[in-house]
């Protein structure tokens, strides 16, 4: 694990010193959190017959989610792709609220109408979950753009992935975001693959994807996503940029998804060879990197790990539970959330007809 | 009462909701210096500054997008689309992200904003540049379509548009912004959804919307003067929400109509209608609910049949004649 | 006859296509190493290698528009949307560039691609994944939409497609990948265009398209069942061009009319057929002809409630005892 | 004039040095004919009453169509934007179908469908004149893929503008055309304005536009376009590398245009000053320079040159008499061309119904 070594400059930027050994006990528990909620969706998806459509997830790249959301001040934003209920969790959302929403319960944090790709908690500064690969990228520069406009001293997170940077709405993003110098941060996930294509087959680049930037004079970073103290101080140096100076930045990082692109891909032991997904696990599982780094640092004993792993199972098991035992929608639901105006009953919504079945 | 241009009206309109509410503002390409390629934003940008109004670089689909995101926050951006036709660059952002972004949210957000420009043909632009999407995108639930005919109704269901709470799709007329109605200094707002009875008649409903409003009104007078027909033109003014009670109302009197409908004819505007029509007054009708759209090939350039292409006064006298 | 899936049904066409005539070539996302994302394309590329089968960057307005240009040096690609809700991303290149070309060129360009994916809710995927996009893009002349609804039909309908020397979308349905039909073992072609009498009937006509068909098949059982109605269904197989006469000929025999859509309703592919039909039978219809769309709403997630959003047996059966 | 003695070096390029004396002319002839033909639309757009819509005048940049494509083969192809006159010309396109074709008669090269913004000639390589912006950019790319699939040995030289660059499916496309090696050369006409707005207020860059192409590991030039030494010498290396190496390239050509965006710009001198304008029209002018330089390099008279723009502007004029004394299309022709099947009467046009009007 020469990997925690090679880091040791990172644990010792300010932003990490900084931290409490609560703190450092969080990012653990966040993590744990973040897999056991997985672990149970993945085995709810295959047993329950309730969950329907697509199940993306994030285990193996949970210190991304964590090492970058542990430094969201008030008003920082966080928007993402369908891969997303590690940032989903890691921005404080309850299991209960996510799971429910898997299950299409009412109860969910989009009342069952938005699934597992759409996640959404505004009021955690969390604003989805979009499933249209890049979709979300003009929505975070707009989420920044609004920040500046009322003055606020705040930064959007827009997350994306290795195969969404293609997507041409994303580099029209950059060039505006650029422009209009716009506190949001493009974090590229580079989990090596978009569904079965590697990185090879589907991007022509130079360096690195996030060295694109460069065209549109935007600074960049690259980070190794194994390490959340490498992870924390590159993406402070981003959120500073964007806090003082209302700079945009891309940044890369590494990491790696273990199962396959969503529950239904069967072919996730074709395009990857085993050996390399065996290799992740073993040796660069942020969980595992992480735990040692605190066992090494003293903060942490064994016992402890295990019983946050406990907790966080329980919570999970609990969540699937409140899931399971909260009512579905009504069949009149369909017709809710579909105009505010309607939805509030103000005039307008009263006037003329919005629906059209009968 | 004054009478000023439609283009005057929509510029009203807008800076009288700018200084109203300073959440709103106003992007698009060539909006603010050049005071818009259609000048709708004359001025604007000299009165309210770069904050409040702001040329984008030529990418819809992430100034759009921009504007989805702002709302969320709480801003009501207003955004210029040069022509409608350039939503196609874009569409993603309008349909699923404007348009879904609420019921996916269930509810938690919305998003209040307008997208505004001219969508019309008979200008000699080319198919590219002459299309009229209100039919499609008013085929999604959660999105709000307008079309204006006069400068009275752009200012007033403009204003309105910018105080609503979803997102409101607002289709001009490049062809209109030169025209002149009287419009009352006094402030007033035209809610969505409420058509009006451009003039009253008792043998045939014209239903129409935008233009072909303008084209119906021109036909009722020949019908009247010609043919002794007197012919009632409704006017949508709202695709959706539609008016359906006035549409109706009218049917129920002169149990005849004839939709005039700029766009093309498949699955059109006026094909929603017509089937609202016979569904609802199905013992109510004489005679089949015709229909008058736009000859059904992309927008010709060549501008002496491009003419022809859009409904015309003739054809709807034909098809009214057919059935009475 | 030979029973086989709706996927093996186009997969089969794919292959014999690309085996014909070497123009043809597939473009997609996941379309060749991994065997597509439902698997149509399985074995193509193991089959027909690098240079027919090609995996595309996530970017459909790029490989769309790749197709475009590549089919006026008389290429005939067939281009995968993973999901047609994708073509949002794509489509100033489907509407524009696919289908204005020929008509902005005066004939001197034409543009033989197909554009292929499933384009229905039902799965659970969610409002921005469930777009059902045949008659916003029927509305654009120029263009062709086919929506099949068995093995059969697609094997056949598919193989027209490639054929033909315009743009063709063809809108398949995942949940009908799996389902199973006979299908001949030799060569056939679908024209289309040709409606598809599924079921014969003298009360009413249920006119329905893709999905749908089977809905109204099951509905058409329980009518003669538990009503003792006799129910004819008509499939359109093709949106555009479409086949008016088998439409009214069911019309004027059964006099009456229930169009089934998994559209959403306003502006749909049933408002421009039921637009249509008491234009053409006013005469022949003893009641209104009614719809049962989608429930009109961006499409829920909750898997149970999404089965309610599409039409369901019930609702057709509850529409037909409405009028008969 | 020193632009002309530091461009000395590209007078030296093979490709310059083999062309001959009448090649040399017929370069002149050529920007002369653009220039002419320029000059009398835009004459008969505001007498003729007959023209409508827009109309995107080229001069200021013919020394950019005319010098790339005096290097097209026999397979090369070309496509461009909606300012693209010039290219249709210089592709070998008459002034009469052209002419025709502002007027919208049926003798136009797109039968009066098309208009300004829509020549084609494909049976010259050349494939329009597209109005949206950058829509043209993937379908170039198409074009190249053809050729590469069918084992021509070809290029596709696809124009865009400055302004166009940021619209995101110019970079999905760079990315697919270097990821896929096609053959296709995206040729960036900077004239420094789109529309009203200058370069710098609608893209962010380093360096230059045509730069970005390094993120996506794509080869780029930069040209001075007033000089059409460089212009060729430049290019012919991008077509070079397209055919034999089938590599894409893009290239920067800086330029000016001399009149408003289209005929209707009345801002044309408030977002650029007249100095501006007048500057480039003096001392940057493609016409004057490339005159200059066979004058000096005694390859052609002061008489002959004003025979050869004599020439042109009789060919404009006999080209607004013949489109004045052509026929406009027939309404019924408003159906025609919209579908193949239906024009050819084959069986699938026969069947089924194709128009809703009835
Ligand atoms: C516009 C669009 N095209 C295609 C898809 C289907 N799709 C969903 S995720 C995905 C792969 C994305 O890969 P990447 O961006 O690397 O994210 P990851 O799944 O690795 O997190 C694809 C092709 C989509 N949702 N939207
Ligand atoms: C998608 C789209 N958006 C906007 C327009 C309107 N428009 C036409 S040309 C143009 C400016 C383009 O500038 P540039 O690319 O620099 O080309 P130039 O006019 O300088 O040749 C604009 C905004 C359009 N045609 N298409
Ligand atoms: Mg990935
Ligand atoms: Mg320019």
């Amino acid at each position: 694990m020469e990997t925690l070594l090679k880091t040791k400059t990172f644990a010792d930027a300010e932003i990490n010193r900084q931290l409490t050994t609560e703190e450092k006990i969080d990012l653990l528990r966040q993590m744990l959190r973040i897999r056991r909620f997985e672990l149970t969706a993945l085995k709810q998806y295959q047993t329950s017959g309730q969950m329907g459509g697509f199940l993306h997830l994030y285990t193996g790249q949970e210190s991304v989610a964590v090492g970058t959301l542990s430094l969201c001040g008030d008003d920082d934003h966080v928007i993402a792709g369908y891969r997303s209920h590690g940032n989903a969790l890691a921005m404080g959302m309850s299991m209960n609220e996510c799971m429910a929403e898997l299950f299409g319960k009412a109860t969910g944090c989009s009342k069952g109408k938005g699934g597992s790709m759409h996640f959404f908690a505004p009021d955690k500064n969390y604003w989805g979950g979009h499933g249209i690969v890049a979709g979300q990228t003009p929505l975070g520069m707009g989420l920044a753009f609004a920040l500046k406009y009322q003055g606020r001293k705040g930064c959007c997170l827009c997350f994306l992935g290795d195969g969404a940077v293609n997507q041409g709405v994303y580099q029209a993003s950059l060039n505006l975001a650029s422009l209009w110098s716009l506190p949001v941060i493009y974090i590229i996930e580079n989990n090596q693959y978009s569904m079965g294509t590697s990185l090879e087959r589907s991007s022509a680049f130079k360096n690195c994807l996030a060295a694109r930037a460069e065209g549109y004079n935007l600074e960049w970073d690259r980070i190794n996503g194994e390490d959340i103290y490498e992870v924390r101080a590159k993406t402070w140096t981003a959120i500073q940029r964007a806090h003082n100076e209302s700079r945009p930045t891309v940044l890369e990082i590494n990491t790696y998804r273990y199962y396959g692109h969503s529950v239904s891909d069967a072919n996730t032991k074709k395009y990857r060879n085993p050996e390399e997904i065996e290799k992740y696990r073993k040796f660069h599982d942020p969980l595992q990197l992480w735990q040692s780094r605190l066992l090494a640092e003293g903060v942490i004993t064994e016992s402890q790990i295990g019983e946050l792993d406990v907790a966080a199972q329980a919570e999970a098991v609990a969540a699937v539970q409140f899931a399971e035992t909260s009512p579905l929608p009504e069949p009149a639901d369909i017709f809710s959330d579909v105009y505010y105006e309607v939805d509030e009953q103000t005039p307008a919504g009263r006037t003329g007809k919005h629906f059209f079945n009968e | 009462m004054p009478k000023i241009t439609y283009r005057k009206a929509l510029n009203d309109a807008l800076a009288e909701e700018l200084a109203r509410d300073e959440n709103v503002f106003i992007i698009g390409e060539e909006v603010a210096q050049y005071n818009g390629a259609y000048k709708v934003t004359e001025g604007l940008w000299a009165r309210f500054g770069d904050k409040r109004v702001l040329d984008t670089p030529i990418t819809e689909a992430a100034f759009v997008g921009l504007g989805v995101g702002a709302s969320m926050l709480g801003l009501r951006p207003v955004i210029e689309l040069m022509f409608w036709s350039f939503a196609y660059v874009a569409y993603d952002q309008i349909v699923n992200n404007a348009g879904c972004i609420r019921y996916m949210s269930g509810g938690r957000i919305h998003c209040p904003i307008v997208i505004r420009g001219p969508a019309n043909g008979g200008t000699g632009v080319g198919a590219t540049h002459s299309h009229t999407p209100e039919s499609i995108l008013a085929n999604s639930p959660g999105v709000k379509v307008i079309c204006p005919a006069t400068a009275y109704d752009a200012k007033g269901l403009m204003k309105s548009a910018i105080r609503d709470n979803d997102p409101v799709f607002v289709m001009e007329n490049t062809l209109l912004y030169g025209e002149i109605w009287e419009v009352p200094d006094e402030e007033y707002l035209i809610p969505l959804g409420v058509a009006d009875v451009k003039c009253e008649g008792v043998d045939i409903s014209l239903i129409a919307h935008g233009r072909a409003v303008l084209t119906s009104l021109k036909a009722a007078e020949i019908l009247a003067g010609e043919h002794g027909i007197n012919a009632e033109v409704v006017d949508l003014r709202s695709i959706r929400p539609l008016d359906e009670e006035t549409i109706l109302q009218s049917v129920r009197k002169t149990h005849h109509a004839v939709l005039v409908d700029e766009n093309k004819p498949f699955c059109s505007v006026s094909a929603q209608i017509a089937s609202m029509i016979q569904e609802k007054a199905f013992d109510d009708l004489d005679a089949p609910v015709l229909r008058v759209c736009s000859l059904d090939a992309p927008a010709i350039y060549s501008p002496a049949l491009e003419k022809l292409q859009l409904p015309t006064v003739e054809r709807i006298v034909e098809k009214v004649l057919e059935i009475l």
